[in-house]
């Protein structure tokens, strides 16, 4: 199983992880976090390929895959 | 009365350069001035025959100015401290070639990349001449945003005037604040002519030259004497102004933004009943030695207060000769001092 | 006549604005006036504030280390801020991002739920003009209609319906304080 | 569990300063992570530039220092001088290389220092606010070209890969993009590739990488990863420049 | 009597003060004559280095400026600015062009500002006693490369031509030599191609002459001029490297 | 004794330098310095691991000492006043960052381009911080070629003691004559180690960040007030010769070339009844306030002469108080003062 | 006729006027002029063909030629 | 014992030479010495400089107005430095390039045909030698066995024939004075 951990506080929200993600399970969650920024956050964890496109495109290496 | 306009500082000195006629702009980025140097793109742009140019460093952009002062145009460049002591070559170059033109300096916390926040570290650099030689910029303190739209036109004017680079010597406090400003008219005709020594067309007339050197000593001499005698020309141009000066306790001495704040100060002090008098340059060079000098004689103490370790204290002391007391109260790195402060140092002296 | 005030917020709340609307509206009621931004990367994603000082003396010092005023547009703003505040001072306080309340007794707090009343107007941006109606209303630093003025000098006047919009947004923050 | 992909250990644990979505970010990952992969973090001492990556000293795991605008690479020579069994790189944006520091970067690309540069183009002056750059766009809005650059009074947009690979010495010059996966793993191998050539001694090593700026942009990192595809990179060809097997 | 050579009339009477067999004296005629036979003299404003030729104001019949070392190129903008109707060129040393006012150049030939650059390659500092250029050649003995250039350490000479000639906006770009007439007749009509170019606002050209320094080089006029033609235009090809005819 | 060699005085300093255990040089040519550049070259490029660069300007080989500096090796850079003027931003960086490094200005006529003999038209330029911000520099002045030895091993020491950029004030004429000179045994253990903070390989240490600036005000002032503290340390560092000051009619105060002409001039008056003291600063920052306030206690007639248009003179204006009158003869462009002149404007002041 | 008119006190007596004349008639003169240089000078003149190579190549325009 | 010398003449000549070995056989002998050249551009072609201090007193300016002693090489040295030389001063000049005769009356003059003699010696560069010797022979500053010291320190000493052929020379130059 891949389980994708994302670091919602170093996540700015730029959005970037869910335009690579081949799944499209990378969406940008309602809630704000501390600086005020609407987080990345994975759906249906179970679609994911472990591909970490996600965590290479993330900017504030806030993604970690691990498998 | 003209319109008042609220007007950003950095906008204000470029919209003042323009309204005093300066086609010519030749400037690199740096906060904090970076809106000077975007307005006068947005200006200059739109003007038929005008240059704004982004040079490729503070160097090319001053050697930029003493190519256009040499071919008579009204120009200016502005910069904050680092890009300023990178200009350093090229304004000793301006100065001994007699040429006028107005650089702006937004001061900003030092030394090295230091900060980006309003300091007064470069008042040596702006007096004593940053570069080699001997030379002197005629040097211009703002402490409102009026002032430096009014100074921008002096700085124009009197480069004109004494064929000498001029420094519009601010700080980043002047250059981010919006105040209310007036332009009053301005009569182009009144920037003197300079068909009579800047390069162009030579028809009809025998080739100039423009040449900031003389491997001969005695010929050298010759220029810098003749520098010498601007400089002491220059002297009557000096400007301050005397606030509360009839009997104080404590006498002042501050330019540009900290001058303002000690006004504060002295509206604060006169309600403790302590009576605080202010003298602020606005020309730190010619510097208003004979004032302080007088004042010296009906005083006992003065407090120099500025954005730096202290540099003007320097020319106070100079000017003082030991009469009275001199004193010095500054913060750095970007630090503004506040009323407060200068209150409890003058509470602090008078005890 | 003096207020020195001090507005805070996030950077895209847009407080450089309402400090230059204040700004402008005492100039053009003949008063004496001062802004002052912070700047700086600094600024970048982090928060934004400006100073505005309102007078009927001739402003000497632009810095205001203790406002009058604080128009506080979030929390961290008000953390910020709140201290700073003279005694017997004003807070303008954004209930909407605000969930504490204000600890210091010497102080006046209006409460505005910007947020909320600029949401209802269907654009949550002119959430500052809301609290901008309410400072202005409180203070009567400058009168309503001359910041009226000084929108219409300061927006592009070809943006009818913003500049509406803005008033209407101005009018509703009036509200909480005239009821 | 594996990990598939974790923070690279070169990275200190400060979070990033750059706006949302900016690449900034990215190169700095990838920069990371060929010290890791090399093993040379701990004998590295990096340049921050001024510029918005002044505050890389911040971001990573090894000794640096901040150059003075568009000297990074002077400082650079200075350094390996003293330190040559130490690795060096600058890290440098349009501004800070290819306006203020042309003269540095070409000389020390000429001497064949054997330092590493990461040159980030984002076409314009990101940290001072939106300023135009010589990578700057024809006809693209800037504070400094409100009306678009133009070429006639402003020239074209310098394309720095191109100018320094006539010199002789460099050894290594590539030019990369990040706004797709595929982009961003070509990058890291060109990264590595820079520092590897330093490791062996090879000489000097450059790359050029494509990086947006939405926040100077005033587009959404959605809208500027586009731009960056459709503009920058017509006008700015990815691909090896330069890369000399025995550097004599 | 007709007369088949005389100064040209863009010449002052001054003596040049150059020493015996340098060619800047050459050089500076065929700019003289260039400016008689397209009649701009007095419409010309000239811009001396600081270098051997910092004389050059001595020397010609037209406005002149002496620049600080390197920037003659932006001298040459700001003045160009001011005065789009006059003819503007700068005479640079290849210490003043290719050393410490590399950013300059680039930066001007870059944005195509309508000027005339006469770059006079004599791989040497002249003016200050023989110190190594960027031009030096590899292994060539000057007062600081007292042991011959060193590529390892130094690089290698810098093709000046070959660089600017990768960036869009120059105009025309030349290399000539001086060491036989049939060169003097090619470099003659270079440099008159290039101040033609500015008077029809063709924008930015620039000549480079491969020149002589007997004294630095320590060799005497006769065996300098042989020296340039078996070193230095084996390095550095004759030829021209750019003509636009139109410049959008 | 140690052996004598009749030196000219560029070649003493790059010597002194490599005595002093220098090994990383880089420079740019410029007149009348080209000597010790090339003798640099001469020298370090047959030392293994050590390098001697010819930069690409001024501004690269500032930031080359930078560089070198942060990573621990004693550096030099040499330059005359143009291509100081240039370095100025470099070494304001380097200051702030504080590292150690020597500076060496052969002083020229300026400003411009100037001319290329002796001038010391600097000295504001050296003592007062040409670049921006607060920082200062450990000025020293020789005015032999034993001394160009002597001060160029002590700029090594005082850079390395304080961390802080050292400039060797010289002129034209110093550099250009011969005199013979001794080289001391130098102590290569003496040099203090920079292992404690220069950068190299991190290995078992947290890694270290040289890094001159700070965006938030409060933290900047730290480091300037740091640097503030290490100014006023040095103070004990100064230096000054006295001569004849015993009770003389003036007493002239000269740095440089010009003291050991104005030393002519004592000679020369002495003959003629006339007894003229002399304070000679080695040391012009720090300055030699005390000696020299000390001094107008006793003193009625100050004559500063310098090759400038008067510069160190309001360093002694500061020192003296009001307590004496400060008089100025000069010469500028290149031209050296001779003795005749001085001593004719002794008596002119005298009268 | 051809006509070639050495200015001696211009001569710096560098010797390439007499590398190109493809008549060998340009010499260096033994005598010096006031700057101490062994000023070049033309012998034989009536073999001189005019084609100017000496004037051309002269780096102090030291020379003019008259047909 | 104080000599300030001058010794002037064509970039060519070797007066720098001169004057270095006077100052290094002044050092040998323990004396305080000074040698100072003239330098720059203005050099090139034209004329050459120096001043040498020699004394028994440590030297204080190293700049010479007036000296004691001219060695003048050729016609424009002397016209330029002649009117300079104090009163009762030497000159020692050189016949072979020098046609006037000397003006002045107030001081002494030594006159040497140097480039004859150095003509005669096979080798015209030596011409400096040859004056060098006169004046020392006149002067006495040094002594000759020094300068002949100093001259195997200067020069490369792998070269023997030039040394000896320079030594020659001084001696030839010497004999004008001693006769
Ligand atoms: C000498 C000097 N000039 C100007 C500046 C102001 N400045 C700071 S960063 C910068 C340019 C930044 O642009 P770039 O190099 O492209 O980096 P980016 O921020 O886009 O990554 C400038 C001009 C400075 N700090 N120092
Ligand atoms: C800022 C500055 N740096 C250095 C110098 C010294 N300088 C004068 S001319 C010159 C170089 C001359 O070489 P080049 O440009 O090749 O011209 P050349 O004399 O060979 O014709 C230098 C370094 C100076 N005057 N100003
Ligand atoms: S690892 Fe791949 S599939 Fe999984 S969330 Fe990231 S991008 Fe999507
Ligand atoms: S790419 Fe990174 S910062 Fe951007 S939204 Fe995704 S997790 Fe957040
Ligand atoms: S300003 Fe531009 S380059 Fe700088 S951090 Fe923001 S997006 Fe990145
Ligand atoms: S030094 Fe060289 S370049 Fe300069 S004039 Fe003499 S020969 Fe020509
Ligand atoms: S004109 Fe020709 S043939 Fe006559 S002298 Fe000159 S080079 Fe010789
Ligand atoms: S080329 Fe000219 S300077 Fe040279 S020898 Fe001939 S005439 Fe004289
Ligand atoms: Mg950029
Ligand atoms: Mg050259």
């Amino acid at each position: 199983m891949v389980k994708v951990i994302i670091d919602r506080e170093r996540c700015k929200g730029c959005e970037l992880c869910t335009l690579v993600c081949p799944q499209k399970i990378m969406v940008m969650s309602k809630s704000f976090n501390k600086k005020s920024y609407h987080p990345a956050e994975q759906i249906n964890p179970e679609k994911c390929t472990g591909c970490a496109f996600c965590a290479m495109t993330c900017p504030d290496v806030a993604i970690e895959v691990y498998k | 009365m003209e319109e008042r306009l609220l007007m950003k500082g950095n906008e204000a000195i470029g919209e003042a350069a323009i309204h005093a006629g300066c086609r010519y702009y030749f400037g690199y980025p740096i906060t904090p001035q970076s809106e000077l140097i975007a307005y006068m793109a947005k200006r200059l742009l739109k003007i038929e025959g005008a240059t704004f140019l982004q040079a490729e460093s503070e160097i090319s952009a001053i050697n930029m100015v003493y190519g256009a002062a040499a071919a008579g145009g009204r120009v200016m460049t502005s910069s904050s401290s680092p890009g300023i002591s990178l200009k350093q070559e090229g304004i000793s170059y301006i100065a001994c070639a007699e040429l006028p033109c107005v650089v702006v300096n937004v001061m900003r916390g030092g030394p090295g990349l230091g900060s980006i926040q309003p300091a007064q570290g470069d008042y040596f650099q702006a007096t004593k001449g940053g570069g080699h030689g001997d030379y002197r910029l005629i040097v211009l303190a703002p402490s409102s945003v009026q002032e430096l739209v009014d100074l921008t036109i002096k700085a124009f004017d009197l480069a004109d005037k004494y064929r000498n680079p001029a420094m519009l010597l601010a700080d980043g406090l002047l250059g981010q604040m919006m105040e209310p400003v007036q332009f009053k008219e301005f009569d182009e005709k009144s920037i003197p002519s300079k068909e009579s020594w800047a390069l162009g067309s030579s028809k009809g007339r025998e080739p100039r030259r423009i040449v900031p050197f003389d491997l001969d000593p005695v010929e050298l001499e010759k220029i810098v004497n003749r520098l010498k005698q601007k400089y002491q020309d220059m002297q009557k141009e000096v400007e301050y102004e005397l606030v509360n000066i009839d009997n104080p306790d404590i006498v002042i001495v501050a330019y540009g933004s900290i001058a303002r704040i000690a006004k504060t100060t002295i509206q604060m002090a006169k309600k403790e009943g302590i009576n605080i008098g202010l003298i602020r340059p606005i020309t730190l060079f010619p510097f208003p030695y004979k004032v302080i000098e007088d004042t010296a004689d009906n005083v006992d103490k003065f407090l120099v207060t500025e954005m730096s370790l202290g540099q003007m204290i320097e020319d106070v002391k100079i000017a003082v000769k030991g009469k009275a007391e001199v004193s010095f109260y500054g913060r750095t790195g970007g630090v503004v001092i506040s009323p407060v402060e200068i209150l409890e140092e003058v509470k602090r002296l008078l005890k | 006549m003096l207020d020195e005030i001090i507005i805070a917020g996030f950077g895209g709340q847009g407080v450089l604005l309402m400090g230059r609307l204040i700004a402008q509206a005492g100039m053009l009621e003949g008063k004496h006036v001062a802004w002052m931004p912070s700047y700086g990367p600094e600024m970048r994603g982090g928060t934004a504030n400006c100073t505005v000082i309102v007078s009927s003396e001739e402003v000497a010092s632009p810095v205001v280390p203790n406002p009058i005023t604080l128009i506080a547009m979030n929390q961290p703003s008000l953390d910020k801020f709140e201290p700073m505040v003279v005694k017997d001072g004003i807070i303008v306080v954004n209930q909407s991002l605000v969930s504490r309340d204000i600890s210091r007794d010497d102080i006046q707090v209006v409460k505005v739920p910007a947020n909320d009343i600029a949401n209802e107007l269907g654009n949550l941006r002119v959430a500052n003009m809301v609290a901008l109606g309410t400072y202005i209303a409180r203070s009567k630093s400058v009168k309503m209609e001359t910041v009226f003025e000084a929108l219409e000098q300061t927006l592009d006047k070809r943006q009818e319906k913003i500049i509406a919009l803005n008033k209407e947004a101005l009018k509703r923050g009036e509200k909480i304080v005239t009821g | 569990m594996k990990e598939v992909f974790t923070k690279p250990k070169a990275l200190t644990d400060v979070p990033f300063t750059y706006c949302p979505g900016c690449h900034h970010g990215i190169i700095h990952r990838l920069v990371a992570e060929a010290m890791d992969d090399l093993n040379i973090t701990e004998d590295t001492i990096g340049i921050a530039p001024v510029g918005c990556a002044v505050f890389a000293y911040l971001f990573f795991n090894c000794d640096m220092i901040v150059a003075a605008h568009g000297r990074a690479p002077a400082t650079a020579t200075g350094i390996k001088r003293v330190r040559p069994d130490n690795i060096v790189f600058s890290y440098q944006g349009d501004g800070d290389l290819a306006s203020i520091g042309t003269a540095e970067i070409v000389h020390a690309a000429n001497r064949g220092e054997k330092i590493t540069v990461i040159f980030v183009n984002n076409a314009i002056y990101g940290m001072t606010g939106g300023q135009m750059a010589p990578t700057t766009l024809q006809g693209q809005i800037t504070q400094t070209s409100p009306y678009g650059r133009d070429s006639r009074t402003m020239g074209m947009p310098i394309r720095i890969c191109e100018l320094l690979s006539t010199l002789n010495s460099p050894a290594y010059i590539e030019r990369v993009a990040l706004t797709k996966p595929a982009y961003i793993v070509k990058a890291k191998k060109a990264i590595k590739k820079a520092f590897q050539f330093q490791v062996e001694g090879k000489g000097f090593s450059l790359v050029e990488v494509l990086s947006t700026c939405p926040t100077n942009w005033g587009l959404s990192p959605k809208e500027a990863n586009e731009w960056l595809n459709e503009k920058m990179i017509p006008y700015y060809p990815l691909g090896e420049f330069k890369y000399v097997e025995e550097v004599s």
